[in-house]
């Protein structure tokens, strides 16, 4: 482990222990709700971790002022346009898991995943 | 001596409205906004006290730690093996970003001659100022075109979930949670009034200047389709219902998304084949240039603003 | 530049846009443009991959005015062009098979939206295989996590809709790790497109610079597609979202989403990575001993298993394991037998999960196992079409099973390390199958009389027989299946032979 | 700059452990509300302004409120859930 490179992306660092809270959110709380914030948490961070790819110290955004068009003075545009991508793609996966979970609210009044799977067996549908 | 009013007339009078508010018998907006029963949906009570009974009873069994030995040991173990993985992974992960180029460095692999090429001559191939919607819709418009579509099919997993098409069912009840909420709020219909306007200006602007400043089709559908939410808040289902209903939700985005479907096939075939597009770039800079991007942008953001309209509409009330 | 060539562009395009159609036509209407696209799309594909046979080489199609770095292409070679024509037929087929249940079982104003998500499906999995650009890649396979999570769910009742919920978790999960894997590997290459990723990753591999991250962005890419498409612990959703979804769903969820993602891992490993460096990384070991368990668990789980139709979801859980140990080989011929066995699987257990249908309908809508007693001679064609699906699982020769278990053995036998896990593993799999597909068989086809009728819930006068008259979609669904599988088990080296063309365009 | 940097990350990093632990859903949200619009300054630090309106439009505005929504259905903002616990509880 190269420590002091670590020390020097410590935006990227930051970006991975978001990303494992993110994960580890939406893999083990009981909550559908803190699932899909975590769900988010962990889509932010990976967008992070893309956007800090295309960042080059000290350049201005990818919008051509004055006609200079020397790529000495812009930061890298592909990374931003991924990212737009990926966020309208979150919000519509967000969109989705939160009606998911209104209707197994409305059917079985509650937000445990397991608790319904119990109730499940129960029934024997 | 003053000319006699008839009652009708005279209930229509400014002043008579005036005098009723200040009376506080009648609500000078009350015929403009929606109007309906304010009475709550409320469950029976014994039907609530059942469920939590029997949810008390059922969290037993599932919580049995006592007589459910099985269960206890596979949870433990399954939580055990989560957090290690979820632990070694934030581990694995750390170590490969210290073995990563240094942020904000030039020399990487990143900056090769595909950005430059964007960069140095995005503005005369693509026409558009800001380069990131340059290659968002121009360069790299197969993305994108997926990318609406991700939308598209959101909202018709969510129309599939929570549309409610039998009316006055228990489930429709409970569903239009609209009916029991405090309405006519003279504070957010006046504030409504004030801000929705420039809500929708602004977003317009983005859309429109997407090429040439920072904004596009989705940040702009975004902004404009959150003001179409302030106003339903405000005004209710009976006023947005007016101009914009599922029919007319399915159509605009049809329309949109085969416009932008066939704007892109025009240009992948053209391209694909060698044929020279016969779309003008225009001068980079004026609104009409770039081709078509714009038009690219303004589908964009009819499909985004439609797209959260409806998301919020759905939830509200099950079907608008 | 022939016109042909514009086909696989213009199939995509076409399903693309047939989403947004249906969403504006009745559901009559919308069935209707979904058959056509489906059938067009099949004709197209099959002309490319006439056309492709015919030139022996693949060709680049650009997406847009710019060549490719800049600008998004596919690719178009022949195991693609097979590929895209064989999803077709197993939809098409899905889609006919599945007619009378999707119109009771569906609401009859959500019909199209059912529709709608189909066409982005074989959109989402058509760009999945000719795409040559990573990043679109991934905006496909979001489109194809939420159609098939739409597709789960149309039929509403709790259980769906909850496998849909776990479903989306798992895939959620495993979109996350894939994504964060395409940004490590654009961090290292610079580049999104799949050959110039290769070039800068053969560099980075003979100077040995970035080889961490370069083994931690394959894990990563390798494990979300794993979870995506349902490798053994990570299974949990499948039973449940086979077992109650609406019949063409399950046919369709079970033959084709899976080895979407499967297809796409085939890729990054020939066309990204570049298979002797996958090979030297320690990634594949890991897939090789989860999919040697799946292949075991996934058949006892289907062994304990009372309803028919969670039985063949359960069975699907050990062919995945199959797939994944292909894999794990690391040599050449494990990845054909895998590719071989992606499509002999896709026959076949869509012809199961129909064929499973027909016998529950003989069976006064039960689908538990006491229930089924007699069904084959209640149901005779959907009683031989299970034999056969049965049979072709269990490997038995004549049918694209039998193959399959073929290809493996061979494949296992020229590895050096892992030859005698994986014989043995097949040899118990093999059993395993056996026991609970047998079992199955000899029960639809012993009379009602010789068993005792308690465990029933149907009384013997309520079960009646149902004819090929009665269903007359089903029945061409079924006896195309069944001849799509002795097609494929009896005339195999013409496909084995263009599996190896197509893998050698991929490298 | 950098130290500004390091604090809106500090931020974040808070943000999100505190959304996994806080025991009621309200606040939650609300603490993802302030992630988000933590994540649009930070586009805008690293010269990304095309994300920054996208983010704080659709991450910190639409998301949220669906969220919102989402609680009001499941009855976590009322006090219908109150009742029925102290139902239970009699």
């Amino acid at each position: 482990m190269n420590l002091a490179n670590l020390l020097n992306n410590y935006e990227e660092a930051v970006a991975m222990i978001l990303f494992g809270i993110g994960f580890s959110n939406l893999l083990l709380q009981k909550n559908l709700i803190k699932k899909i914030i975590g769900l988010n948490i962990m889509d932010t961070a990976t967008y992070l971790f893309l956007a800090l790819k295309g960042y080059i110290a000290g350049r201005k955004a990818p919008i051509v002022v004055d006609g200079v068009r020397s790529v000495e003075a812009y930061i890298n545009p592909i990374p931003s346009g991924l990212v737009l991508t990926g966020i309208v793609v979150s919000v519509s996966v967000t969109a989705l898991m939160l009606s998911l979970t209104i209707r197994l609210y409305r059917r079985y009044h509650t937000l445990d995943l397991d608790e319904i799977t119990t109730r499940l067996k129960k029934e024997g549908l | 001596m003053s000319k006699k009013l008839s009652e009708e007339q005279y209930r229509k009078t400014r002043s008579f409205q005036l005098k009723q508010w200040l009376d506080g018998t009648k609500d000078p907006f009350l015929d403009t906004v929606e109007m309906k029963p304010q009475e709550e949906f409320r469950e029976d009570r014994t039907v609530i006290r059942e469920r939590s009974e029997e949810k008390k009873r059922l969290l037993e069994k599932v919580y049995d730690l006592e007589h459910n030995a099985e269960m206890r040991i596979f949870q433990r173990i399954y939580r055990i093996f989560s957090v290690i993985f979820c632990v070694s992974l934030v581990l694995m992960l750390l170590i490969a970003v210290s073995n990563l180029p240094t942020v904000g460095a030039f020399e990487r692999p990143v900056n090769n001659e595909v950005a430059k090429r964007y960069i140095e001559d995005g503005l005369d191939e693509t026409g558009a100022v800001n380069i990131v919607t340059g290659m968002i819709l121009d360069y790299r418009a197969f993305d994108t075109l997926g990318e609406s579509h991700v939308l598209f099919i959101a909202t018709c997993t969510v129309l599939i979930l929570l549309r409610i098409d039998k009316k006055n069912s228990k489930d429709y009840m409970e569903a239009n949670d609209r009916t029991h909420e405090p309405k006519n709020d003279i504070i957010l219909q006046t504030v409504a009034r004030i801000l929705v306007p420039p809500i929708f200006i602004f977003g317009i602007y983005v859309i429109l200047c997407g090429h040439l400043g920072p904004g596009g089709g989705f940040s702009g559908g975004a902004v404009i389709g959150a003001g179409l939410i302030l106003y339903l808040n405000a005004f209710g289902f009976a006023k947005t219902e007016r101009f914009f209903t599922e029919k007319i939700y399915k159509r605009m985005s049809f329309c949109a998304l085969a416009c932008y479907a066939l704007a892109k096939s025009y240009s992948f075939y053209t391209g694909a084949n060698h044929i020279e597009s016969i779309i003008p770039l225009g001068t980079p800079g004026a609104i009409l240039s770039s081709g078509l991007i714009l038009i690219l942008n303004i589908c964009v953001g009819v499909v985004v603003a439609g797209t959260m309209y409806t998301f919020y509409a759905i939830f509200r009330k099950g079907g608008y | 530049m022939d016109f042909v060539q514009n086909f696989p562009f213009i199939s995509i395009i076409l399903s693309l846009f047939s989403g947004p159609l249906s969403s504006v036509l009745s559901g009559k209407k919308a069935k209707m443009v979904n058959v056509a696209v489906i059938s067009i799309i099949g004709v197209m594909s099959a002309a490319v991959l006439a056309y492709v046979l015919g030139s022996g080489q693949e060709y680049v199609y650009t997406m847009g005015h710019f060549p490719a770095p800049w600008g998004n292409e596919i690719r178009v070679g022949c195991l693609e062009a097979f590929m895209a024509l064989f999803f077709c037929v197993i939809m098409l087929l899905s889609m006919i098979g599945g007619q009378k249940e999707r119109e009771a079982e569906i609401e009859k104003t959500k019909q199209n939206l059912y529709y709608i998500m189909v066409n982005l499906l074989l959109s989402s999995l058509l760009a999945l295989i000719y795409t040559n650009d990573l990043f679109t890649a991934y905006v496909f396979v979001e489109i194809n996590t939420i159609s098939a999570c739409g597709l789960i769910m149309i039929k509403q009742n709790g259980r769906t809709i909850e496998a849909a919920t776990r479903y989306m978790i798992m895939s959620l999960l495993g979109s996350g790790l894939l994504l964060l894997g395409i940004c490590f590997l654009y961090d290292l290459t610079g580049h999104l497109l799949m050959s110039n990723i290769q070039e800068a990753v053969r560099v980075l591999h003979d100077t040995g610079a970035y080889h961490i991250p370069l083994m931690v962005s394959l894990g990563l890419m390798s494990v979300g597609l794993a979870i995506k498409s349902a490798l053994y612990p990570f299974h949990a959703w499948l039973p449940d979202a086979y077992g109650y979804s609406t019949l063409s769903s399950a046919a369709i969820l079970s033959s084709l989403v899976s080895k979407g993602y499967i297809f796409l891992l085939i890729k990054i490993f020939f066309r990204v990575i570049g298979f002797d460096i996958v090979r030297d990384s320690k990634v594949i070991n890991v897939l090789f001993v989860f999919g040697v368990a799946g292949m075991i668990m996934g058949s006892v789980s289907a062994i304990k298993e009372n309803n028919i139709r969670r039985m063949i979801a359960y069975s699907s859980v050990a062919q995945i394991g199959y797939i994944y140990m292909g894999f794990g080989l690391g040599t050449t011929a494990g990845v054909i037998a895998s590719i071989y066995h992606v499509i002999s699987h896709a026959a076949t257990k869509s012809l199961l999960f129909v064929a499973a249908s027909g016998i529950t309908d003989a069976s006064a809508g039960s689908t538990g196992f006491f229930d089924l007693t007699g069904a084959g001679y209640r149901n005779k064609l959907a009683g031989v079409a299970f034999t056969v699906g049965s049979l072709s699982m269990v490997g038995f020769p004549m049918f694209s099973g039998f193959i399959s278990k073929l290809l493996f053995a061979q494949a296992a036998v020229g590895s050096t390390h892992k030859m005698l896990p994986t014989l043995i593993a097949l040899a118990i799999s093999t059993v395993l199958n056996a026991v609970y597909f047998i079992k199955t068989v000899i029960r639809l086809y012993t009379p009602l009389k010789y068993v005792p009728t308690e465990n029933m819930t149907h009384k013997t006068d309520e079960l009646f027989t149902v004819t090929m008259e009665q269903q007359p979609f089903k029945s061409v669904a079924l006896i195309c299946f069944i001849l799509l599988n002795l097609a494929l088990g009896l005339s195999s080296e013409p496909l084995i032979r263009l599996i190896q063309n197509g893998l050698g365009m991929f490298a | 700059m950098q130290l500004f940097t390091c604090i809106l990350l500090g931020f974040l990093v808070v943000c999100a452990v505190s959304v996994s632990l806080s025991k009621n859903l309200l606040n939650s949200i609300l603490i993802f509300m302030s992630y988000s619009l933590i994540m649009s300054i930070i586009w805008i630090l690293l010269e990304s302004p095309d994300l920054a309106i996208t983010e704080a439009a659709v991450g910190a505005g639409v998301t949220s409120v669906l969220f919102f929504v989402t609680l009001k259905k499941i009855h976590a903002i009322m006090k219908d859930k109150e009742e029925e616990e102290g139902e239970s509880h009699e």
